[in-house]
């Protein structure tokens, strides 16, 4: 059974967001539901997952649904008497329906269960030999089941151009307003010293770790997914704290808004070429001469386009709902 | 050949659509592809008669089902007089339509040459899904036509025109079609019928009747106000409609549904005519009873039609020889005998601009043609010898009596008495009574005379026609027994 | 290379939709957008000529054999929905140009294009994919792509119906998710085939059966079945003009194609049908969505809408052809896919192109615009004959068969609702014409002249293709009938 | 049987309480917090079906023969960024909507959609009687 405190926990927190009409509070209580369910995938064996929901739960989202609210106001109005009933049925005949199935569901942990039969043992047994990483999410991730991936990259891309569509690049200020050539910190920048001095700190650490969770993927946790999503972590860190301008400077958004597809057109390349030297798409081990090298490099670049194109997506739209906010 | 006969009308309507410019030609045009027409209809002739039915297979939408054109006695039949009477039509209509100067006149040719096509398609149709396909190519290529003007009042006629044909073709036709399609696996027409022995006699009496009323343009009661409310249209329109190709199709429909889908002696053993017989019989009584109230001579006309559509429609319920041979005559019979009647009230309001019965007074004597004309069609509507009217009239009073429907032979014989109210009045008016004062100062100035030529002609040559089919009845009748190979 | 080819036609609109959001000058972009189009329906159509008369292709990802890699499968039923999808994206790209010039900054165009083609080719993933996960993955692309589409109308409504479009949508992609997690619990495999042998043997499963429910209403949402179907009007009515023209053609056919595909072939006949009988629940529904839809239709004072909610109403018939589970419903419900998306497309965009001369769709507006734009109105018209399904067209051969699959199962009186429904279609579309052509044109519209042949011509071809379907049926009514009866295990 | 399916039974208390404040709740950025909510507590579902006793993080180490299945870890890392684009489009479509009609609650929204529509009406009566 899963830790009965981490539970407990999540039930308190998701009773706390559905009763709380002040949305900063709500978003707050996401971000910790968020950690909470890292912790449980950590103690269920899947540290990659961990660490993206980490990433992602309780980082980019918290920072998007801030964004959000910074603009719509964080106050709800609670809902009426009479609005509760008919959500109440969907929800409890949804309920229902899923209490019926757990009934057949196979024991929580049982080694026999169907789905360690069929397809996963050859993952487990024969990955090393056939792609190669230690880490084997990563070889099903990348190589196996590469074109999900590809989609998954896809999917991000697709929301990078519908908020581009919808919020515009985040350009429309820094074109109206010269750039100042120094970074004179604002007023307000003054009171938040210390913070700029931890933040000097961490930041230059956090960008790091992201490259290095970018090339380690391979053996321990990690990969080109939470290397890009820790990347635009670092830049937000940046950007709330010296402001947008400064960040906007350092990855001006035209340039930036170029990445999505880079990164993207980077994967289909690996992709392409694979079908160019007579294999399927995505079929590494026609790469170079030898399949296992072959699996290798593109693996790598692979996860160099997912990187490139989470981070991109992740900071761009942060630009472009920043800029609606001020 | 099958496809030339099809193609040609098509192939004329685009050639006359071309020519738009230059209305001469474009007329020409149009005639020559009618004559044309004509000659290859009767070109098939030799070998129906020698029991053959030429078929070809256009297209196949829905698997095993395909658009199939067949030849047969029955539709050559239709054919001939549809082609033939819109070589007259047509000479009528270029008169017609350059004596009122009306616009949109390549239009008007256009969508003429399509009704041609689509009754075509209806005369040799091989299945009733290739039926219903033209039926409603029909419907559709003579709304142009009948909103001609595009006054108020011919697209309120268009609407209801439309709306009816179409509203019964889909509704019950294409049901009933299907629903055939679903019992008995096919839709081909053939001889004695494909429901025999597939479907009892209240399914029976239930497609039968769904088919009599799904198909609009017999203007079977109640689904007959399109008819009069289609009066909005040029006269060569109403000629069309009322003689060459609408209201013919839709009776020739019923005929060929109830010979080659229910076979003439399944509907005599089930009975399932019995609702849409009487149905008939009310129609064309009371249709006439209708008529003698109208003033209006194209209104009045257009009842006459409903009636005598309906000696068609009991024809068929009748189910047996006489009675289809008499219906089918009376397709021909009518045709020829409405079509004069319409040239004739198309003629008066070219010469004249009238459009009231009770205006015609002592307009025979300027318009001596006319009324002559108008007088032989009238009596060849009624059934009296010498013309060729008689003869559809006979045989369906055999055909009665042969079914033992005595009440029926009553109901036919009181129509064709109400037909002699409501027809011959007005040739009397024209004859009899003297001009009005103020008609005669006109007259006096000679500017009352014959209509063009154009118009004078066909009415004339229609007039003789009814006159000619009396003589050879005969020959009709042998040409019709070849429906019938064992009797 | 022609054994590439379902990875071709994948990634000619996926790899063109990058590209196209770096090009700035939005010209540039349409002309690579509808380049892609263009090829991969070339692509499509030599798909449709390897499987032709039944065969099966499969393409290894990665080139990992199945169930351990994702493979792409293709069968006549998948390259017919490819053709679909693709060569009606084509035509639609190609009229799209002139219509989004006047609404949209220059530079936004290049990402307008680029959503479009992520669409095009997230529908074209769903259809190829053999993969279960794999279809979830290219749902949401498509999703995504499609609400940012939708919130790109003029009106502000558009984002409403968008966000709506959004919530329920992403309800029914976690629905799907749920379900196929619950397949995958009790299998161990996300191939379909794989599903497919497995999943029969587990019918008693609770997990199975839990499984089924929730991919039905996932589905039945993305679908619109009734009463589901309540994100789909706003969302026609208020996206931009020419992106309802290509979602109306494609994004629900594609749904359904996957209702279809997991119905019969993963779940298989036996559990759907006879086991947990949801033909009992998608007859009523279908019905009632027909006549309710229809009957909404008839009220409607905006053109769009009123197209709008006639495609709730059509959906009704495929869904319905499907569940009456015999050969002609089922090749009704398959050719009616390809048929109702072709009458669809070319009604909004002849639509579009109206809307683009008067500026609004209301039916007061359009008012006497058969007499300004009478070639956009006769190409309207010929393709409403469509949708009423007059003879000759390619709505007729569909209503036919639908018919005759209510009549083989000897449900007259379904067959008469069914007639009666075309009549309803008949008096909403007249209404539309009548309006067109027999009502005085408004002063302020006095100078309206035809639309540029960019829009007129894709109009004209989706009318013409609207006749030639309903003639020559090979490539629809005869596919899906071989289709029909391979699904229903019936050996021809 | 308590103990085996207790954690399921708590995933599907999870997940129902976001779809209820997704279908409850009338502000759409709350909306959005409840989609987010549904949509974790299925990838904790898909995760647990993973896990095997005794096993550990499929990460190959010398000494270590029992694995978790790794296929759930790399469909949900998946899915977590399908949750993370859908909420980013969300989010950029409800501030769209606060900038054109001032507010996200839905109540007020459909009061003035129907507003907006009532004037639609009197346009259309005005332009009518107009002529």
């Amino acid at each position: 059974m899963i830790n009965m405190v981490l539970l407990m926990l999540l039930l308190a927190s998701v009773y706390a967001i559905i009763r709380l009409d002040r949305l900063l509070t709500a978003v707050l209580l996401t971000s910790l539901f968020s950690v909470l369910v890292a912790s449980i995938f950590m103690v269920l064996d899947a540290v990659d997952v961990a660490f993206t929901e980490a990433a992602v739960g309780a980082g980019v989202s918290t920072i998007f649904f801030l964004a959000a609210l910074a603009i719509v106001g964080r106050q709800c109005k609670p809902t009426p008497r009479r609005k509760i009933i008919a959500p109440l049925i969907v929800v409890s005949a949804t309920g229902c329906v899923l209490l019926y199935a757990s009934l057949d569901m196979p024991r929580f942990g049982e080694p026999l269960a169907p789905v360690h039969q069929h397809v996963a043992p050859r993952y487990l047994n024969d990955s090393a030999a056939e792609v190669g990483p230690p880490n084997i999410v990563t070889s099903v991730l990348a190589s196996y089941r590469g074109y999900d991936t590809f989609g998954e990259v896809g999917v991000v891309f697709t929301a990078f151009i519908g908020v581009l569509m919808l919020l515009g690049a985040g350009t429309r200020r820094t074109s109206i307003e010269p750039p100042t050539p120094t970074g004179a910190p604002k007023e307000s920048m003054r009171k938040k010293v210390v913070l700029k001095e931890v933040a000097d700190l961490v930041i230059a650490p956090v960008l790091i770790f992201a490259l290095y969770v970018q090339w380690h993927g391979d053996f321990g946790p990690g990969g080109g997914f939470q290397a890009g999503v820790i990347f635009a972590s670092g830049i937000f860190l940046y950007a709330l704290i010296y402001g947008i301008e400064p960040a906007q400077r350092l990855l001006p958004p035209r340039r930036l808004a170029y990445f999505p597809a880079i990164g993207l057109l980077l994967y289909a390349a690996v992709g392409i070429i694979s079908m160019l030297r007579g294999g399927n798409f995505l079929n590494y081990s026609v790469l170079v001469n030898d399949p296992l090298h072959g699996q290798h490099y593109g693996i790598l670049a692979i996860e160099l386009g997912v990187g490139i194109t989470v981070a991109a997506v992740m900071i761009n739209i942060f630009f472009s709902f920043s800029e609606r906010s001020l | 050949m099958l496809i030339a006969a099809l193609g040609l009308p098509l192939l004329g309507g685009v050639l006359v659509s071309m020519q738009s410019q230059s209305p001469n030609t474009r007329d020409i045009c149009s005639l020559v592809t009618a004559v044309l027409l004509f000659l290859l209809v009767l070109g098939f002739y030799p070998s129906v008669l020698a029991g053959n039915n030429p078929t070809l297979v256009l297209a196949e939408p829905i698997a095993g089902l395909g658009l199939k054109l067949t030849v047969e006695p029955l539709g050559l039949l239709f054919a001939t007089v549809a082609s033939g009477l819109w070589i007259l039509t047509t000479i009528y209509g270029v008169g017609y339509m350059r004596g009122n100067s009306e616009s949109n006149q390549t239009r008007f040719f256009f969508c003429f040459a399509i009704s041609i096509a689509a009754a075509i398609g209806i005369a040799f149709a091989g299945n009733l899904l290739t039926l219903f396909v033209f039926y409603e190519m029909l419907t559709l290529a003579t709304y142009p036509l009948v909103t001609h003007k595009g006054n108020a009042d011919a697209r309120r006629g268009g609407r209801t025109y439309l709306g009816i044909l179409l509203v019964t073709s889909i509704g019950f036709f294409l049901f009933a079609t299907l629903w055939t399609y679903a019992i008995t696996g096919t839709l081909d027409f053939r001889e004695g019928g494909i429901l025999s022995g597939h479907v009892g006699p209240g399914t029976a009496m239930i497609l039968l009747t769904m088919f009599a009323f799904g198909t609009g343009k017999a203007a079977l009661m109640p689904f007959h106000r399109w008819l009069p409310a289609a009066m909005v249209a040029p006269t060569p329109v109403s000629a069309l409609l009322h003689a060459v190709a609408v209201v013919k199709a839709g009776v020739f429909t019923i005929l060929k549904i109830s010979v080659y889908i229910f076979g003439v002696d399944f509907i005599a053993e089930t009975g399932a005519g019995t609702i849409v017989m009487w149905a008939a019989a009310f129609t064309l009584t009371a249709a006439s009873f209708v008529a003698l109230t109208k003033d209006n001579l194209k209104a009045r006309l257009a009842y006459s039609t409903v009636g005598q559509l309906s000696y068609v429609i009991v024809g068929a319920m009748l189910a047996n020889a006489a009675g289809i041979i008499g219906a089918t005559m009376q397709i021909a019979m009518h045709a020829m005998g409405k079509i004069t009647l319409f040239f004739c009230a198309g003629a008066i309001y070219v010469a004249t601009h009238k459009t009231e019965i009770s205006q015609l007074d002592g307009l025979g004597h300027k318009m001596p043609f006319t009324f002559a004309a108008f007088f032989i069609g009238s009596l060849s509507i009624i059934g009296l010898p010498p013309m060729g009217g008689a003869w559809s009239k006979w045989f369906l009073l055999m055909g009665s009596a042969d079914a033992g429907q005595w009440v029926l032979i009553g109901l036919l014989l009181l129509s064709s008495l109400l037909n002699i109210a409501y027809l011959l009045p007005i040739v009397g008016r024209g004859f009899f009574r003297p001009l009005p004062a103020d008609d005669a100062a006109h007259a006096s100035a000679n500017t009352i005379q014959e209509a063009p030529l154009n118009c004078v002609v066909p009415l004339c040559v229609t007039a003789t026609g009814c006159v000619a089919l009396f003589a050879f009845g005969g020959a009709i009748y042998d040409y019709l027994l070849l429906l019938f190979p064992k009797t | 290379m022609i054994e590439q080819l379902p990875a071709i036609v994948l990634l000619l609109p996926l790899l063109a939709a990058p590209i196209c959001s770096m090009i700035h000058n939005g010209d540039y972009a349409w002309y690579l957008a509808a380049a892609s189009c263009w090829l991969a329906a070339a692509a499509a159509v030599g798909l449709m000529a390897q499987v032709w008369g039944g065969h099966t292709i499969s393409y290894h990802m990665g080139g990992w054999p199945p169930p351990w890699g994702i493979e792409l499968v293709i069968d006549e039923l998948s390259a017919l929905v490819v053709i679909l999808v693709t060569v009606f994206a084509a035509l639609v790209i190609s009229a799209l140009r002139e219509s989004l010039r006047p609404k949209m900054r220059k530079h936004r165009h290049s990402l307008y294009y680029a959503a479009y083609l992520l669409c095009v080719a997230s529908l074209i993933g769903i259809t190829v994919t053999g993969d279960a996960f794999n279809v979830f993955v290219f749902l949401e692309i498509s999703s995504l792509s499609t609400y940012a589409l939708i919130a790109r109308g003029r009106d502000r409504r558009a984002l409403i119906a968008s966000f709506r479009y959004l919530v329920m949508g992403t309800i029914g992609a976690t629905f799907i998710l749920i379900s196929i997690g619950f397949m995958y619990m009790v299998t161990g495999t996300l191939n379909m085939a794989d599903l497919a042998e497995r999943l029969p043997a587990l019918s008693d499963n609770r997990v199975v059966q839990a499984s089924f429910a929730f991919f039905t209403v996932g589905v039945a949402l993305k679908v619109a079945i009734f009463p589901l179907h309540l994100w789909l009007p706003n969302a026609y009515a208020y996206a931009p003009k020419a992106t309802t023209a290509f979602l109306a053609a494609t994004a629900t056919k594609v749904s359904l194609y996957v209702l279809i595909r997991f119905l019969f072939d993963v779940y298989g006949l036996e559990f759907s049908f006879q086991q947990m009988r949801i033909d009992l629940l998608l007859i009523p529904l279908s019905i009632a969505g027909i006549l309710i839809a229809s009957l909404t239709a008839i009220f409607q004072t905006d053109a769009k809408k009123l197209l709008a909610w006639s495609s709730v109403g059509q959906l009704g018939y495929m869904v319905l052809g499907v569940a009456l589970l015999n050969t002609a419903g089922l090749t009704a419900a398959i050719a009616h896919m390809f048929n109702h998306a072709m009458i669809k497309a070319g009604l909004f965009l002849a639509l579009a192109a109206m809307i683009y001369r008067v500026s609004s769709s209301r039916l007061d507006d359009l008012a006497g615009i058969g007499r300004q734009m009478p070639l956009t109105m006769a190409a309207f018209t010929v393709l409403g004959l469509g949708l009423i399904g007059v003879p000759l067209t390619a709505g007729f051969v569909s209503k036919w068969y639908l018919i005759s699959g209510a009549l083989d199962k000897g449900w007259v009186p379904l067959a008469a609702m069914l007639i009666g429904s075309s009549l309803m279609a008949l008096i909403y579309i007249g209404k539309i014409i009548d309006v067109a052509y027999f009502k005085p044109c408004k002063p302020e519209h006095a100078e309206v002249r035809e639309i540029s042949p960019t829009i007129l011509i894709p109009c004209w071809v989706f009318a013409l293709m609207s006749i030639y379907f309903g003639i020559d049926t090979r490539l629809t009514a005869g596919v899906a009938g071989r289709v029909a009866e391979s699904l229903l295990g019936i050996s021809s | 049987m308590f103990t085996a399916l207790f954690n399921y039974w708590v995933v599907i208390v999870l997940m129902m309480a976001g779809l209820y404040i997704v279908m409850a709740s009338g502000h759409l950025v709350k909306k959005i917090i409840g989609l987010n909510i549904f949509q974790t507590s299925v990838f904790i579902l898909f995760i647990s079906m993973g896990k095997v006793a005794g096993g550990t993080a499929p990460i190959l180490k010398d000494g270590i023969s029992v694995f978790s299945n790794p296929l759930p870890h790399v469909l949900i890392l998946t899915a977590i960024v399908v949750g993370v684009a859908t909420t980013a489009l969300g989010l950029a479509i409800a501030v769209r909507i606060y900038e054109e009609y001032g507010t996200v609650e839905e109540d007020d929204i459909a009061e003035m959609d129907n507003h907006d529509q009532d004037l639609d009406i009197a346009e259309y009566q005005r332009i009518e009687s107009g002529k």
